[in-house]
């Protein structure tokens, strides 16, 4: 019997084509370290060799802008002498394979991206996705990457103000762990991923490597996931978030003093990401001696070194007279700290070992000379029949015990059980926290506040990713206007299948289609992102699932900015928006009550969307409540308001199909009566708050009942 | 009247900490927890956080840092000695106060709006309020679960609703002398009716009177 | 009976808390500790009186919740 | 050397962590766990070679920081 050995560039997850471009790259067979260093960054992880040639049809400028996708992280001019740093990340694969600190390190790695900016981090936000929780494993990875998120996340001393949850069959093998982290930062603190001039030094700070994690996110994330996910588990990373907040802490104050001249976070692909990146940034060179390098483990080669994604480390690029300073700030906040290189003019990235070099290599070809896909797209051929079915309700529907399964829906119930293990508040920044459509944090001295909103469907998507990527964009955008902030830059991490399948191309290019079109009629750029593909297990790709995260800007603040638990006896309820369509594709009623997936999602209307988001940012400076209508359309959001506000509601509506309609740019205000006067095209009045139940049409529901179905959704089920 | 909040590796709340001093018209001033003098200062604030990364147990790295030596003259002294959430734990690890603080009865992690009840107000962080008074400030702990098996601690706030199994439902605990309080909720994050409830400002009152000499 | 199960962290997996607390020793004038890892231990009472039956279900509760087979290694043994 | 410290929590104190996973191990049919504890233990490579000057520095170090006497009792074995 032969045994035939797969050569080291495949096991490394190389097609020979590759390979053959790195041999044409360097004229040579390239050396061991040199090997491994391509493999991981051409991974699809980290070279977008998939998804780049369609990522530049999203609109990416804006007079605010002042940094673009490219760098670590977004940024934008909130005005005052003030920039706000945003960036969003994915751990999907880790998380299956570590619950808790698959999700902890994703905290930590989107942290160092928006702290690389010279930003002090404010604000994180989760969207997690699970199989459904009756089963045991569901519940174990759904509790392990909550755990995982607030162990992480508190620890590290940055709070966690909002997020997401969801939970469908297409998940189960297969969670979707996003992490997004906001930034602020004085104008003057701005530095970018570059090396600098020749001369400058390269230090590394923070952690030791060790052989955790090698290859671990490049490989972990760019292949398909089946029962072999097993043997990969010696590159579980674990987190530290005590050595990460003595980073961030040393970080800003290399920052404040003016001592650093470019910063690279080592995420995926470690040092030779961090040493080739802001090499190529700025078109120099750079000797790196991995003999420097602080170890956590005795006997590492090179490719081993080179590889490692070995937790909270950052490259510091800094001038050599300041070098001493470098170190002595690192000494105070007792982080480890190592001058590993020198930049160098030219463009080659030479890399000793115990005295030999290792690699000598055009630093720049590991990131621009990656190879690039125009994978094959194909619209999957059952989408006409899928489209063609209408979900229809049935006649004989007992309204009242539909909403309360609605409300008893752990994606649609209270997030309590997830947000109340994670610290929410600290830096008293926080107006308006997690439950509530988006997020408002302060910006202490102005009269600012920053506004996010995330929000993914991967049903929508399913059914008409370009509809489906478009919606997600203007609830975003309402989401925010409902605190009275303006949609002003998109994050989106785009999250699907295996991108050798034509059908999932297909679905990945419509996304981007239907999230450009969005951000370009509302004028929001997108500064930044991330890809996850290959969420597949045993052949079956995720829905697709682009989530995205929407900053805006609320100036001023409003005074009371309007909360969903404001509602009193007497007040009157409106509907502003355009009246919706009895559509119930893609909508929680739709997957709840008939438990199918098919028709079309209402196409989403920019010329209104505009008219309704201008409208209620104005509102949101006047009325106590406002909500928009999403998962469970107004029957949830009524009944929302109602729980939170604990008080009764009569709406002379009674059309389950209206009530349940997820129809787009839409939004409950409560207010007494009077008090405002929207416009009437736009707006229409639905009842009235009052009494100790819900009445729809005919159907009553006791508020006492809904809150407790309502409550329990998550807990009663993770303690079951 | 100067107070030192002191940080030690790993503390996130000091900042927060300053700025509610500062907003009552106090001065408060972030030290080092490697330094060695707080001879200019009236009182100290063991922030919250966490110190060396709660790692072997909250507060039990921490307890020896330089700096402690001296909470220990300033406790000795009869200075105000406030430890909250972290430094609570960390003030029970040095002994300035009884029991000892373990995982929450729920082994989560608890972040909310919680509501106490004054219990007594012969400390150092109560002396404005009256005995009964209760107040409404955010919880925010895996570790807040007081136990005592001496029983010998002055219970100074009380939990309304028991979150986390805390002896005696206290969320609030001060040595004999009532100038040492450790305090499991945050008042820092209570000052602010746009932050949800600014009663912590009672508290942190009580606090900044107790700096001026008796 | 009672079952002691000891939980170790393995090998090749970071232990941040066990080089926290190394340093920490250091500082209080230990610097001849040279490693620090922290590891579980769980006594069980459990009724019955077959040891073997014991001792697989034992192992059994490790695999399932006890310990976390990415990170960690168990041993069972059954104190009678 | 390879020392290994046992640090038991005091029987009169709650053990919300045991208390938590013996739920959970009836909740998987685990009915005849009776009782479960969580310990830690603690291993040092101490660098030397005098036996019982090791044993007595760890022990300094149990009583210093290791241990929290109002919550634990622990034990010191010297492995060589
Ligand atoms: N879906 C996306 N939309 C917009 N920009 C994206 C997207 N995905 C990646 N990018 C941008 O491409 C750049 C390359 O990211 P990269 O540095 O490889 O990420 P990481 O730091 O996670 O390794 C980033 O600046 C990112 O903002
Ligand atoms: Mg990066």
């Amino acid at each position: 019997m032969t045994q035939t050995v797969e050569p080291t560039h495949r096991q490394l997850g190389m097609t020979d084509s590759e390979f053959d471009s790195v041999v044409r790259i360097l004229g040579r067979e390239p050396r061991p370290a040199e090997l491994a260093m391509y493999s991981v960054m051409w991974s699809e992880h980290c070279s977008y060799k998939s998804s780049r040639r369609h990522l530049g049809r999203f609109p990416t400028e804006a007079p605010w802008v002042v940094v673009g996708p490219g760098e670590n992280a977004g940024v934008v001019d909130i005005g005052d002498g003030w920039l706000a740093a945003l960036r969003i990340e994915s751990h999907n694969h880790p998380s299956y394979v570590e619950p808790h600190q698959g999700a902890a390190t994703g905290v930590g790695g989107i942290l160092r991206d928006v702290f690389t900016m010279g930003a002090r981090p404010i604000g994180l936000w989760d969207q997690i996705r699970f199989g459904p929780l009756d089963e045991p494993k569901n519940r174990y990875l759904f509790g392990g990457v909550v755990s995982g998120i607030a162990d992480y996340g508190n620890a590290v001393g940055v709070p966690t103000v909002g997020g997401e949850i969801g939970f469908d069959p297409c998940y189960s093998g297969n969670p979707l762990v996003n992490v997004m982290c906001l930034g602020i930062l004085k104008r003057d603190q701005l530095v970018l991923g570059t090396a600098g001039t020749p001369g400058t030094v390269a230090v590394l700070l923070g952690n030791s490597t060790g052989r955790d994690g090698i290859g671990g996110a490049s490989v972990l994330a760019s292949a398909s996931f089946d029962n072999e996910s097993r043997e990969k588990r010696p590159s579980v990373q674990v987190g530290d978030p005590f050595e990460e907040k003595k980073l961030i802490e040393a970080c800003l104050e290399l920052y404040t003093k003016g001592l650093v001249v470019g910063v690279q976070d080592l995420g995926a692909a470690g040092l030779s990401c961090a040493t080739s990146e802001p090499a190529g940034r700025a078109g120099v060179g750079m000797e790196v001696d991995l003999d420097a390098v602080h170890v956590r483990e005795p006997e590492m080669t090179a490719p081993e070194l080179l590889m490692s994604e070995s937790q909270e480390r950052m490259m510091a690029f800094v001038d050599a007279a300041n070098v001493e300073q470098v170190l002595e700030v690192a000494d105070k906040w007792e982080i480890d700290s190592a001058v590993i290189g020198v930049v160098r003019a030219g463009d080659t990235l030479t890399i000793r070992h115990k005295g030999e070099v290792v690699a000598e290599i055009p630093a720049a070809s590991l990131a621009d000379d990656a190879p690039l896909y125009d994978r094959p797209r194909a619209r999957p051929s059952e989408l006409d029949d899928v489209w063609a079915t209408e979900p229809r309700l049935p006649d004989d529907l007992d309204l009242a015990d539909a909403v309360l399964r609605l409300l008893d829906d752990p994606a649609i119930g209270s997030s309590a059980w997830v947000h109340e293990q994670y610290d929410h508040m600290l830096f008293l920044n926080t107006i308006v926290g997690p439950g509530a459509d988006g997020s408002l944090l302060r910006v202490k001295g102005t009269n600012k506040g920053l506004a996010v909103s995330t929000d993914g469907n991967g049903r929508l998507c399913q059914l008409d990713p370009r509809r489906g990527g478009a919606r997600l964009v203007f609830e975003a955008a309402l989401n925010v206007a409902v605190i009275g902030a303006e949609p002003m830059a998109l994050v989106d991490n785009l999250n699907f299948g295996n991108p050798e399948k034509p059908e999932v191309m297909w679905q990945f290019v419509e996304s981007v289609a239907g999230i450009s079109e969005a951000c370009e009629s509302l004028g929001v750029p997108v500064v930044g992102g991330n890809v996850s593909f290959y969420n597949e297990t045993e052949g079956v790709d995720i829905y697709p699932t682009p989530v995205v995260g929407l900053l805006g800007l609320a100036d001023p603040v409003p005074n009371e900015p309007p909360r969903i638990d404001r509602a009193e006896e007497g007040m009157e309820i409106w509907e502003i928006g355009p009246e919706p369509t009895a559509s119930l594709a893609g909508s929680s009623a739709e997957r709840i009550v008939l438990g199918t997936l098919t028709g079309r999602p209402t196409a989403p209307d920019p010329e209104v969307a505009r008219q309704v988001i201008g409208l209620v940012r104005e509102l949101a400076h006047t009325v106590p409540v406002l909500h928009d209508v999403s998962d469970g359309g107004l029957a949830v959001a009524i009944a929302e308001i109602c729980i939170a506000s604990e008080v009764g509601a009569t709406i002379e509506l009674g059309d389950p199909s209206l009530l349940f309609s997820e129809d787009p740019h839409r939004v409950v205000a409560v207010f007494e009566h009077g008090a405002v006067e929207p416009p009437g095209d736009i707006a229409r009045r639905i009842g009235t708050v009052g009494g100790v139940a819900l009445t729809l049409g005919d159907a009553t529901i006791d508020i006492a009942t809904a809150t407790d179905a309502y409550r329990e959704a998550i807990p009663r089920r993770m303690t079951s | 009247m100067r107070t030192a909040v002191v940080q030690f590796p790993g503390t996130n709340c000091e900042h927060d900490v300053v700025e509610a001093v500062t907003a009552l018209g106090g001065s408060a001033e972030l030290v080092w927890h490697r330094d060695t003098d707080l001879s200019d200062f009236d009182g100290a604030i063991l922030p919250g956080g966490f110190a060396h990364g709660d790692y072997l147990r909250t507060g039990a790295i921490a307890r020896f840092s330089p700096v402690m030596t001296e909470v220990f003259r300033l406790a000795d002294s009869g200075a105000p000695v406030l430890g909250i959430c972290n430094g609570f734990q960390i003030l029970c690890e040095a002994g300035l106060l009884p029991g000892a603080l373990i995982a929450n009865r729920d082994l989560a992690f608890i972040c909310r709006l919680v509501e106490v009840e004054v219990a007594d107000t012969d400390t150092v962080l109560t002396r404005t309020a009256t005995v009964g008074q209760r107040i409404r400030i955010p919880l925010n702990s895996y570790e807040g679960n007081w136990v005592d098996p001496t029983r010998r601690g002055r219970v100074v706030l009380r939990y309304v609703d028991d979150p986390n199994g805390s002896q005696q439902q206290a969320a609030a605990v001060a040595n004999d002398r009532g100038n040492v309080v450790g305090v499991m909720p945050h008042p820092e994050r209570a000052i602010h009716d746009f932050l949800g409830s600014s009663d912590g400002n009672l508290l942190l009152e009580g606090f900044l009177h107790s700096l001026a000499p008796a | 009976m009672r079952v002691r199960i000891e939980i170790t962290r393995r090998p090749e997996i970071a232990d941040p808390q066990g080089t926290t607390i190394r340093r920490a020793l250091a500082d209080l004038g230990h610097e001849q500790v040279e490693r620090v890892r922290v590891d579980r231990v769980i006594h069980l009472d459990i009724a019955g009186d077959d040891r073997s039956a014991i001792e697989s279900q034992a192992n059994e509760m490790c695999r399932q919740v006890l310990a976390n087979p990415v990170l960690e290694d168990f041993s069972v043994e059954v104190l009678g």
